[in-house]
């Protein structure tokens, strides 16, 4: 297509941005010294593109050839990928131990102070909340995931944005955000201590509301991006509590002086160190919406699907796993951290478990196929809080070498989740679009027809129409349900597995979530089946789906590159030891395998360890994990939702297999199903927003507008009260000025008389 | 004795002067007709309605100079019942200087001519106008200074009074020819009433003085104040003879300061009189019974170091009086009411001061110090009071004056005019840095600076500090909640000045001597507030307070 | 270069503005003067602006602020204006009353910007330059008298603002805001005066009374008032006082209606800076003189800070007027305040400092747009519109970095302050801190629904729910100079957010030494350990 | 010899009749009368004053209190004139115009 060549040479702006980070190389500069770009560059950006857009709105040159903003935003974020992969080349195998890490680099002194001790003299030395960059596996695994995804997401809204006729003289709106966005991630992944984790935690906070809300004038839009942002402000303030907790504890926030001040060993209270954690905790829950904070994501759906795949994929939720991955060193007996913290590990695996399975049931029912991906999203995330719940047990109780397994699997999951979730976006995106459009070329500018055109009941049968995102959209569920050997498998196997062997071997309370994300495992299998089915099997369900192709190559590129990565990246990694490479920021030992051993070798041992690992039980339990996620669920999808194409469509090769053999299974009506209470009860997300809202309705309104009675009447009533009093006062006195002389000299002699009585009675 | 003479010359003067006509007496047995001067049909310069007015404006001024002049005077007795000191002078000069305001301010307007008739709502606007210039133009104005001279004679004699008897018939002086003054008020129907009430609670305040005072008489033999401070300090107990003629004597000077609930006549009378002259009473006739009581209160029955027996009493006294003269004014619609009922509120500010002298504090520099705020608080109060009620007065030359509305929108017909007011009004609810506010804070810290100190030192919290304080210090609570209440009515002189419309456009009569006295006060207001004026008049006050005290 | 730049500051903006206001009056030919008023004002203002901008910046004195030890800076020689009750001209700054002094020259001109084309521009601007002189007096003065002048007289030009150019109910809501804040202040002055009187003779020779104003005496000798008890009666007369202008509740009512009826540049300046009168005077003179009872009334204090702000977030939540709600999330900020201070730790204090300073940056932007829409959509009614980001995208824009701003979100001025306030809150009383903390969500609540109600939910892309007071008239988005004035506010806001050191630096300096010399003593007598 | 006190007491019954004629008497006359009573209560004590302590201050003053009441007496008659000029009325109930 003509229009896309033309489009294609757009990219030649962003090339002096993609330059800056070579230039900086060639000009002697350190990565870390580069690593302020990650963050400045965007920062820089968003005003620029907010403003210049507000004012340049509409003109020629902002509009065609800028995009309105998107390819200043997709330069900027250029700077900032080439910049983490510089990190990633300099730091990937010579990482300094955690426990002897020190901040990288100092940028500012942000705020400085004095405290006043306990024997009322002042601390020797100001004390700096400042920020400074820290760098460990975890942060560069996190930074590659964001920069590249945050990337892809702005090429791909190229595509997505600019074509929507609703979206015209708004985008640059949306790519500021974007950008503002995306640094928050950054800046909250480099910060060297929790107070500017904590601010750029925020930043995300903010950005999520403005850019949930970015249909400004849709109720449901402007009600879910304030319910995301009230919501993660919930998770927020405790987590607030928890950095002033923490600040007590250890006089300081940076990592460094927190994880090896030595002179704090046996120092800290466990107690207090409990409740900070917990609270720290909820923040994260807040912001991973894990139940019970879980209320806004499918909410957040509202927002255009770029920022679906942003939220969920590349930043925010993330955040809150980031988060507790953090909570590691201080629970490492084996380090500095602090014993008789159990209790937090199986909360959090408590908490994980818990919303895996209930997102994931959840998802069950549902329709819309972005609301699908929502509770994938959350039921994902509460797996990789499972497994880190289960490894702050195993930390806290010495079981270092379960613990490390298992927080470099949840890492790894969150790596492997990532990739795909932000690919399933992305695709979920494209048909999204693509459906839209075919719509409305079906009917011009017929608005009152009512058409939703993110209901998969009005799919079907797309994988033809849509070859590329249905194969991405493939790879992407099969990395979720954690088929074998693609993505997600290497990661989710490991932490189903240890948090088995730590209720079966150590604490029975495990029990719990060990059972609870093992079911969700098959149910995983289930929905995400039945997305894809529903969506690209089967014959279409509405006339709308034959007018559907694929046509904007800003689309189909991060489609593509992240198919690869999704179905290959796991394994890869897998055999590079990304397990042990991830949980190395707190171990000594993890290193890449790079130069390790043959490929050949670490295949077998890989596949060894996945499939036929030492122990019994764990044989046992990954073998029931597959048995559950690749067979029982998507054969129960495929014998509801799946079948063959219509008659004369055919799918590229790579799904086509899939769509025959969703159609071997038979058929089954569940209609009964359908209507039964749970399945009602599960339509309206178990009534927890209900109840939410219930309470509110029933308390906090009525309370604030009690309070503003009270300040109205009671509170100013008194000072009114006042005025009235004397005003009625002064009516009486004067009253007593009759304007009779003979009253005057009445009340003189009584005065008088007065006197005399006072002088002679006190005298 | 100087401002005395004048103020007899003057007196002579304008009695003969507005006389003088081409008169003459023809011999006896012949036909030579000798000019006598007196009668016959007068001569223009004579016969000039305003002659009068330059006389007492002359008489004033220079009584007024004379005064100011001999003010550091040494003390000098005169005939075994005057004496003239610095304190006195102090105080004549601040009469002086209320009665020349008052003259000056009188120059446009004054009553009555036999056949003229007091102006109706009902009149056309012509009529009203004419009546009002018949009202104006008038040879029997001479009556009204002639009186004015009178107050100003027995005023300034009160002063120099060391005889309880000589004060007693100065201030009757003093008195009765304001009873008549405010009677003077004939354009208004109300003058005659107002004169009557006020003549008549006034009389029987003094005929308890009197007898009180012949209490005294009885008591000690003698009225003279040294020998009744000798007496009382030398006498055993409480004698009921001297308490009950001090009580009866407070009666007197209370019904002159206007203090609660001696003041009710003090409102109708100012309302019901000419602005000119409910200034004069709000000022100077109400510092002669703060003379007075410095007089009887300070000089004999305070003994040194122990407290008074009037102490409490006057100190309730003197908060009823502020409660009452500020929560009356609160609502009041009347704006010569209201700026009666603050004069009644302020003489409760000045009596709480003297309450606290009364304390155990005599002869200290502290009680100088009150003694000192309260006279400058009086001296200033000539300036903003009696400012305010010229402004009332100004009104007044268009038959207005009496009632809110009429300053409806002065801000706009009249700026500087509603300006001054505005100062004034400031100035008496003591808002810094005005004089009004400089008088009030001497006198607040006065009470705090006696009172504060007696709270139990060991006290370790409020309560029980607040229940070991001396109870004067409340006095100085009291004074500030006070002037907070004071607030609300002053502020709406001001709101309704600025802020609502005015029922004419019109702008005000250009009476350009009033205008000149009202813009010296406020001029003075400002000055004497902050800045070197201020310096020179509160240490002229110190001054003669210090030779009151050393007497 | 000025050899009294403080005293300059304070006068020349006095004394234009009495010209400006007076000269046109009593002379017609100085037509020309009212029509030149509005843009000399703004050339007065601005002048300030520099010159305090220079003093910052070392250009003028050379002052090193972060160092306690030096005292006041850009002191003058006193000067006596009434010797017979101890009366001087002094003037000073340090680094508790610097911020303020460049946030009043910093305001003033922005809030002539926002309102540039007022009604009446001859007085109005003017007016803004008396408020000008008046409120940098009161944070210069060193001189009680010449502080308790100041400090009245700041109601006089804030009085006539709300008179002439406020709403609807402007006569009620300027007398009750006189009247009110009057009569705490004239409760201070009672402790101001017992203050005075304890002052040693030896300080005031050549007085009537025996006492000087002077504020470092006054301060100094409040050791010689002999009862605990009226120690501590001076300090709660003057808390009084001064949490009366803070506002704190429960005296907080006369801010709301005088917010609500106030023209835009009034409220402005109202919450940027009069409000910050009161902590200032509460840590000038209470917290300085009377260390013991500041000590001992800590529960006071937190009681204070506590009921204003979590009483006042949840009555604004029960608001529907925009600018109500605007005003009694001042009142709900102020009492981070007094948190900050009872906390008796330089982090604290440091942030209550900060806290002035950043809410003075942030509730003028507030206003300012609550005052836009009461300029183009005659409404303050939250829910009477919807959509309005579609008309007035720059006052959307905004109004989510204002509202964003005031709900404490890191990166912008706020946070700063309410961070350091919590951690050192924490640090001293514990659990206590999930009051304030959990209120930052009531904040939220409130903040994000009058949002959602007014820019937001329109439910067409194309088209806003206008106000019916609008009456047809075509929605506009805000003028240049409204947009302009923002835009500063909010460029200020994020500048402060992320270098908050530009001004923290000297608070926490000041803090510390304020701490040490200060409280200290207090804290070991009274037994309250940090 | 009459005792002095005797005097005296017969002045405090003089005073106490005036004071209570001048608040129950309506008419300004009557009220200026008991006035007056009051006044010559207190030149009773005068006297006996003089009697008892021998010199003639008491005298003088009685005279010049005599001259008072007359001048009082003139002054209130001409008011009490112009009230009822302009109210028809010397009651002092019902001159109430002035009020509150």
């Amino acid at each position: 297509m003509g229009e896309s060549k033309s489009e294609t040479g757009l990219l030649a702006y962003i090339i002096p941005f993609l330059a800056v980070v070579p230039v900086l190389y060639l000009l002697d500069w350190e990565s870390h010294e580069a690593s302020i770009l990650i963050v400045a560059v965007p920062f820089m950006t968003f005003p620029v593109i907010l403003i210049a857009g507000q004012i340049y709105n509409g003109t020629e040159y902002w509009k065609i050839k800028l995009k309105e903003g998107g390819i200043l935003a997709l330069g900027a974020l250029g700077v900032s990928l080439s910049a983490s992969l510089w990190l990633v080349y300099d730091y990937v195998d010579s990482l300094p131990n955690f426990y002897d890490q020190q901040s990288i680099i100092q940028w500012l002194e942000w705020v400085s102070f004095d405290l006043l001790q306990s024997d009322y003299t002042l601390t020797s030395g100001t004390k700096i909340l400042g920020m400074g960059v820290w760098i460990d596996s975890i942060t560069l695994m996190i930074l590659l995931v964001a920069t590249f995804l945050c990337f892809l997401i702005c090429w791909f809204s190229l595509g997505y944005m600019n074509t929507d006729p609703i979206n015209e003289d708004r985008n640059h709106r949306f790519y500021g955000e974007f950008v503002l966005f995306a640094l928050g991630m950054f800046g909250m992944v480099l910060a060297d201590n929790f107070l500017w984790l904590f601010i750029f935690w925020e930043v995300m906070g903010l950005c999520s509301y403005l850019l949930i809300g970015f249909y400004y004038w849709k109720d449901s839009a402007a009600y879910a991006s304030k319910k995301a942002f009230l919501t993660t402000r919930v998770g927020d303030v405790f987590l607030m509590i928890g950095l002033f907790i923490l600040y007590d504890i250890y006089g300081s926030l940076e990592f460094s002086v927190i994880f090896h001040d030595p002179s704090l060993d046996g120092m800290v209270d466990s107690n207090k160190l409990f409740w900070a954690l917990l609270m720290m905790f909820i923040g994260a829950v807040g912001k991973s919406a894990q139940f019970p904070l879980h209320v806004w994501l499918p909410d957040a759906m509202e927002g255009p699907t770029p920022v679906s795949a942003l939220i969920h994929a590349a930043t925010m939720v993330n955040a809150g796993l980031y988060l507790v991955a953090r909570m590691v060193p201080f629970v490492d007996v084996g380090h500095h951290g602090v014993a008789g913290l159990e209790e937090l590990g199986l909360i959090i695996a408590y908490v994980g478990g818990i919303t895996a399975f209930m997102a994931a049931a959840i998802a069950f029912v549902q329709n819309d196929i972005k609301k699908v991906l929502a509770y994938s999203t959350m039921s994902q995330l509460a797996y990789i809080f499972t497994g880190l719940g289960s490894a702050l047990w195993f930390y806290n109780n010495d079981e270092h070498h379960a613990a490390v397994v298992v927080f470099g699997a949840s890492m790894f999951h969150l790596f492997n989740h990532a990739m795909a979730k932000g690919m399933l976006f992305m695709a979920s995106g494209s048909v999204i679009h693509e459906v839209h459009h075919a719509h409305d070329h079906l009917h011009h500018g017929d608005h009152d027809h009512h058409f939703d055109p993110q209901d998969m009941r009005n799919m079907g049968g797309l994988a033809s129409k849509m070859p590329v995102t249905a194969t991405a959209m493939m790879f992407g569920s099969m990395s979720i349900i954690g088929i074998p050997l693609i993505g997600g498998f290497w990661s989710k196997e490991g932490i189903i597995a240890e948090t088995w062997l730590a209720a079966l071997e150590h604490e029975p309370l495990m029990f719990g979530p060990a059972i609870l994300v093992l079911l969700t495992a098959g149910m995983t299998g289930f929905y995400m089946s039945r997305m894809w089915f529903m969506t690209f099997a089967g014959e279409p369900k509405s006339e709308v789906v034959n007018h559907v192709h694929e046509e904007t190559p800003w689309i189909k590129m991060p489609l593509v590159t992240l198919t690869i990565v999704t179905a290959f990246g796991g394994f890869a990694f897998a055999l590079l030891g990304a397990t042990d490479y991830l949980s190395s920021a707190y171990d000594y030992s993890g290193h890449l395998k790079l130069h390790e051993s043959t490929l050949i070798s670490s295949i077998i041992g890989e596949l060894e360890h996945a499939f036929l690992p030492e122990k019994m039980n764990l044989r046992i339990i990954g073998w029931i994990t597959i048995f559950l996620s690749f067979i029982v669920g998507p054969v129960f999808a495929a014998r509801i939702h799946g079948g063959n194409l219509a008659k004369g469509e055919s799918a590229t090769p790579l799904v086509s297999w899939l769509v025959s053999l969703s159609s071997k299974f038979g058929s089954q009506d569940v209609t009964s199903l359908a209507e039964s209470e749970l399945s009602v009860a599960l339509q309206n997300r178990l009534y927890f927003d209900d109840l939410y809202e219930g309470i509110l309705a029933k308390t906090v309104i009525p309370f604030s507008e009690f309070a503003a009675w009270f300040d109205r009447k009671v509170i100013d009533g008194m000072i009114k009260q006042v005025e009235s009093k004397s005003v009625i006062g002064s009516l009486q006195v004067r009253n007593l000025t009759t304007g009779s002389a003979r009253d005057y000299i009445l009340m003189a002699t009584i005065g008088m008389l007065s006197i005399i009585a006072l002088l002679w009675g006190l005298n | 004795m100087m401002p005395e003479l004048i103020l007899i010359l003057g007196l002579i003067a304008i009695v003969l002067v507005p006389n003088l006509g081409d008169a003459k007496f023809r011999l006896p047995l012949t036909s030579i007709r000798v000019p006598v001067l007196l009668g016959g049909s007068r001569f223009d310069m004579t016969n000039d309605p305003r002659m009068p007015n330059r006389i007492s404006n002359l008489t004033f001024s220079l009584a007024l100079l004379s005064s100011l002049l001999l003010i550091s005077e040494s003390p000098r007795e005169v005939g075994g019942i005057l004496m003239v000191d610095g304190f006195s002078r102090l105080f004549s000069t601040m009469f002086l200087g209320a009665l020349l305001l008052v003259s000056i301010a009188t120059t446009h307007r004054l009553p009555a001519k036999t056949n003229a008739q007091v102006p109706k709502e009902s009149d056309s606007e012509n009529v009203f106008d004419r009546k009002i210039s018949i009202l104006m133009d008038n040879r029997r104005q001479v009556d009204f200074y002639i009186l004015l001279i009178m107050v100003g004679l027995g005023m300034t004699m009160m002063t120099m009074a060391t005889n309880l008897f000589m004060l007693i018939v100065c201030i009757e002086l003093a008195s009765l020819s304001t009873y008549v003054l405010v009677a003077f008020h004939k354009e208004d129907a109300t003058g005659g009433e107002a004169g009557a009430k006020y003549f008549i609670v006034g009389s029987v305040a003094s005929a308890i003085g009197i007898y009180g005072m012949s209490l005294l008489y009885l008591w000690s033999g003698s009225l003279d104040l040294d020998i009744l401070r000798q007496n009382w300090l030398s006498m055993d107990g409480v004698d009921p003879f001297a308490a009950f003629g001090i009580g009866m004597m407070l009666v007197a000077f209370g019904f002159k300061v206007s203090a609660a609930p001696f003041h009710l006549a003090a409102p109708d009378a100012y309302s019901g009189a000419a602005s000119p002259v409910s200034g004069l009473l709000a000022t100077a006739s109400k510092a002669m019974g703060f003379l007075a009581l410095f007089r009887v209160l300070v000089m004999i029955t305070v003994p040194e170091g122990s407290e008074a027996i009037w102490m409490i009493t006057l100190s309730i006294f003197a908060i009823v009086t502020m409660t009452w003269g500020n929560l009356a004014a609160l609502t009041s619609v009347n704006p010569k009411r209201i700026l009666a009922y603050s004069s009644v509120a302020h003489a409760g500010y000045m009596l709480a001061a003297i309450a606290v002298v009364g304390s155990g504090i005599s002869g200290t520099d502290q009680s100088s110090i009150i003694l000192t705020a309260v006279s400058f608080h009086l001296f200033v109060l000539v300036l903003f009071k009696l400012g305010a009620f010229l402004v009332l007065a100004l009104l007044e030359t268009e038959g207005k004056g009496h009632e809110i509305e009429h300053l409806h929108g002065l801000g706009r017909r009249d700026p500087l005019i509603a300006g001054s007011m505005f100062l004034f009004v400031l100035s008496l609810a003591g808002v810094p840095p005005l004089s009004g506010f400089l008088s009030k804070l001497l006198m607040i810290n006065g009470i705090v600076s006696t009172s504060a100190s007696t709270g139990s030192s060991s006290s370790a919290d409020v309560i029980s500090w607040a229940e070991s304080v001396d109870p004067l210090f409340w006095l100085a609570a009291a004074i500030v909640l006070n002037s907070a209440l004071s607030l609300f009515y002053y502020l709406r002189i001001g709101l309704v000045m600025f802020f609502e419309e005015p029922s004419t456009e019109k702008p005000l009569k250009a009476a350009p001597s009033l205008r000149m006295a009202i813009f010296a006060c406020a001029l003075l207001t400002v000055l004497c507030g902050v800045g070197p004026v201020s310096e020179w008049l509160l240490d002229m006050v110190s001054t003669a307070i210090g030779s009151f005290m050393y007497q | 270069m000025i050899s009294d730049p403080l005293t300059v500051i304070t006068i020349v903006p006095l004394a234009v503005s009495l010209a400006l206001l007076i000269l046109p009056k009593i002379s017609g030919s100085a037509e020309g003067l009212a029509r030149a008023s509005r843009a000399i004002s703004m050339g007065v203002a601005l002048a300030m602006l520099a010159i305090t901008t220079m003093i910052f910046f070392g250009e003028i004195g050379n002052v090193d602020w972060t160092d306690y030890n030096s005292g006041y800076s850009l002191t003058n020689d006193a000067f006596a204006l009434i010797p017979s009750i101890g009366v001087q001209w002094k003037v000073g700054a340090d680094a508790l009353s610097f911020p303020m002094i460049w946030l009043t020259t910093l305001l003033i001109p922005i809030s002539m910007l926002v309102e540039w084309d007022a009604k009446k521009g001859h007085l109005f601007h003017p007016l803004i330059l008396m408020m000008e002189g008046a409120l940098i007096g009161v944070f210069v003065s060193l001189d009680m008298f010449v502080f308790y002048a100041f400090w009245e007289l700041t109601l006089v030009p804030m009085f006539f603002l709300i008179m002439v150019w406020g709403g609807d109910d402007r006569k009620y809501a300027s007398m009750k805001f006189f009247i009110y804040t009057f009569t705490a202040s004239v409760i201070m002055l009672i402790g101001i005066l017992v203050m005075y009187f304890y002052t040693p003779d030896v300080a005031s020779s050549g007085t009537i009374t025996g006492h000087t104003f002077d504020m470092s005496v006054m301060i100094a000798s409040s050791d010689y008032i002999p009862s605990e008890g009226l120690r501590h009666l001076v300090w709660l007369l003057l808390l009084i006082g001064f949490a009366t202008k803070m506002p704190s509740v429960p005296v907080h009512t006369w801010l709301p209606d005088a917010h609500v009826q106030a023209p835009t540049a009034g409220s402005m300046l109202l919450a940027g800076v009069m409000l910050k009168m009161g902590a200032y005077g509460f840590l000038r003179i209470a917290v300085s003189a009377f260390p013991n009872s500041t000590v001992a009334f800590i529960p006071l204090l937190i009681f204070l800070g506590m009921a204003s702000l979590v009483y006042g977030a949840w009555v604004c939540m029960g608001q529907t007027n925009l600018k109500r709600m605007v005003a009694y999330s001042s009142v709900s900020h102020m009492g981070l305040i007094f948190l900050g201070i009872a906390t008796m730790q330089p982090l604290g204090i440091a942030g209550a400092l900060f806290m002035m300073f950043a809410h003075g940056i942030i509730s003028p932007l507030l206003f300012a747009v609550a005052g836009a829409f009461k300029h183009h959509y005659h409404t303050l009614e939250i829910g009477s519109m919807r959509g309005i980001a579609h008309h007035s995208p720059w006052l959307a824009a905004h109004m989510m970095l204002g509202w964003m701003a005031s709900l404490g979100l890191p990166l912008l001025a706020g946070f700063v302050a309410e961070v350091t306030i919590l951690i050192a809150f924490w640090m001293s009383f514990g659990w206590l801190v999930l009051l304030p903390t959990l209120t930052l969500i009531i904040t939220a609540v409130y903040y994000l629904t009058s949002m959602q109600k007014t820019i937001f939910e329109s439910n067409d892309p194309h088209q806003g729910i206008l106000p019916d007071t609008l009456h047809g008239e075509e929605p506009r988005d805000i003028s240049w100079h409204e947009n302009s004035g923002m835009f500063i506010l909010g460029a200020l806001t994020i500048l402060f957010g992320i270098l908050p050191f530009l001004f923290w630096d000297m608070m926490s300096e000041w803090s510390s030494g304020f701490l040490i010399e200060t409280l200290v003593e207090a804290m070991q007598s009274e037994g309250v350990k940090p | 010899m009459i005792d002095p006190s005797w005097i005296a007491g017969l002045g405090v019954i003089l005073f106490g009749v005036g004071l209570i004629g001048v608040f129950t008497r309506n008419n300004a006359i009557v009220v200026l009368m008991c006035i007056e009573v009051m006044l010559n209560a207190a030149n009773l004590n005068f006297v006996a004053g003089t009697m008892h302590y021998g010199d003639v201050d008491g005298w003088v003053f009685t005279a010049i209190a005599i001259a008072i009441a007359a001048a009082e007496v003139a002054i209130g008659l001409a008011i009490f004139l112009s009230l009822y000029s302009t109210q028809q009325t010397i009651s002092l109930d019902d001159a109430t115009t002035l009020r509150n």
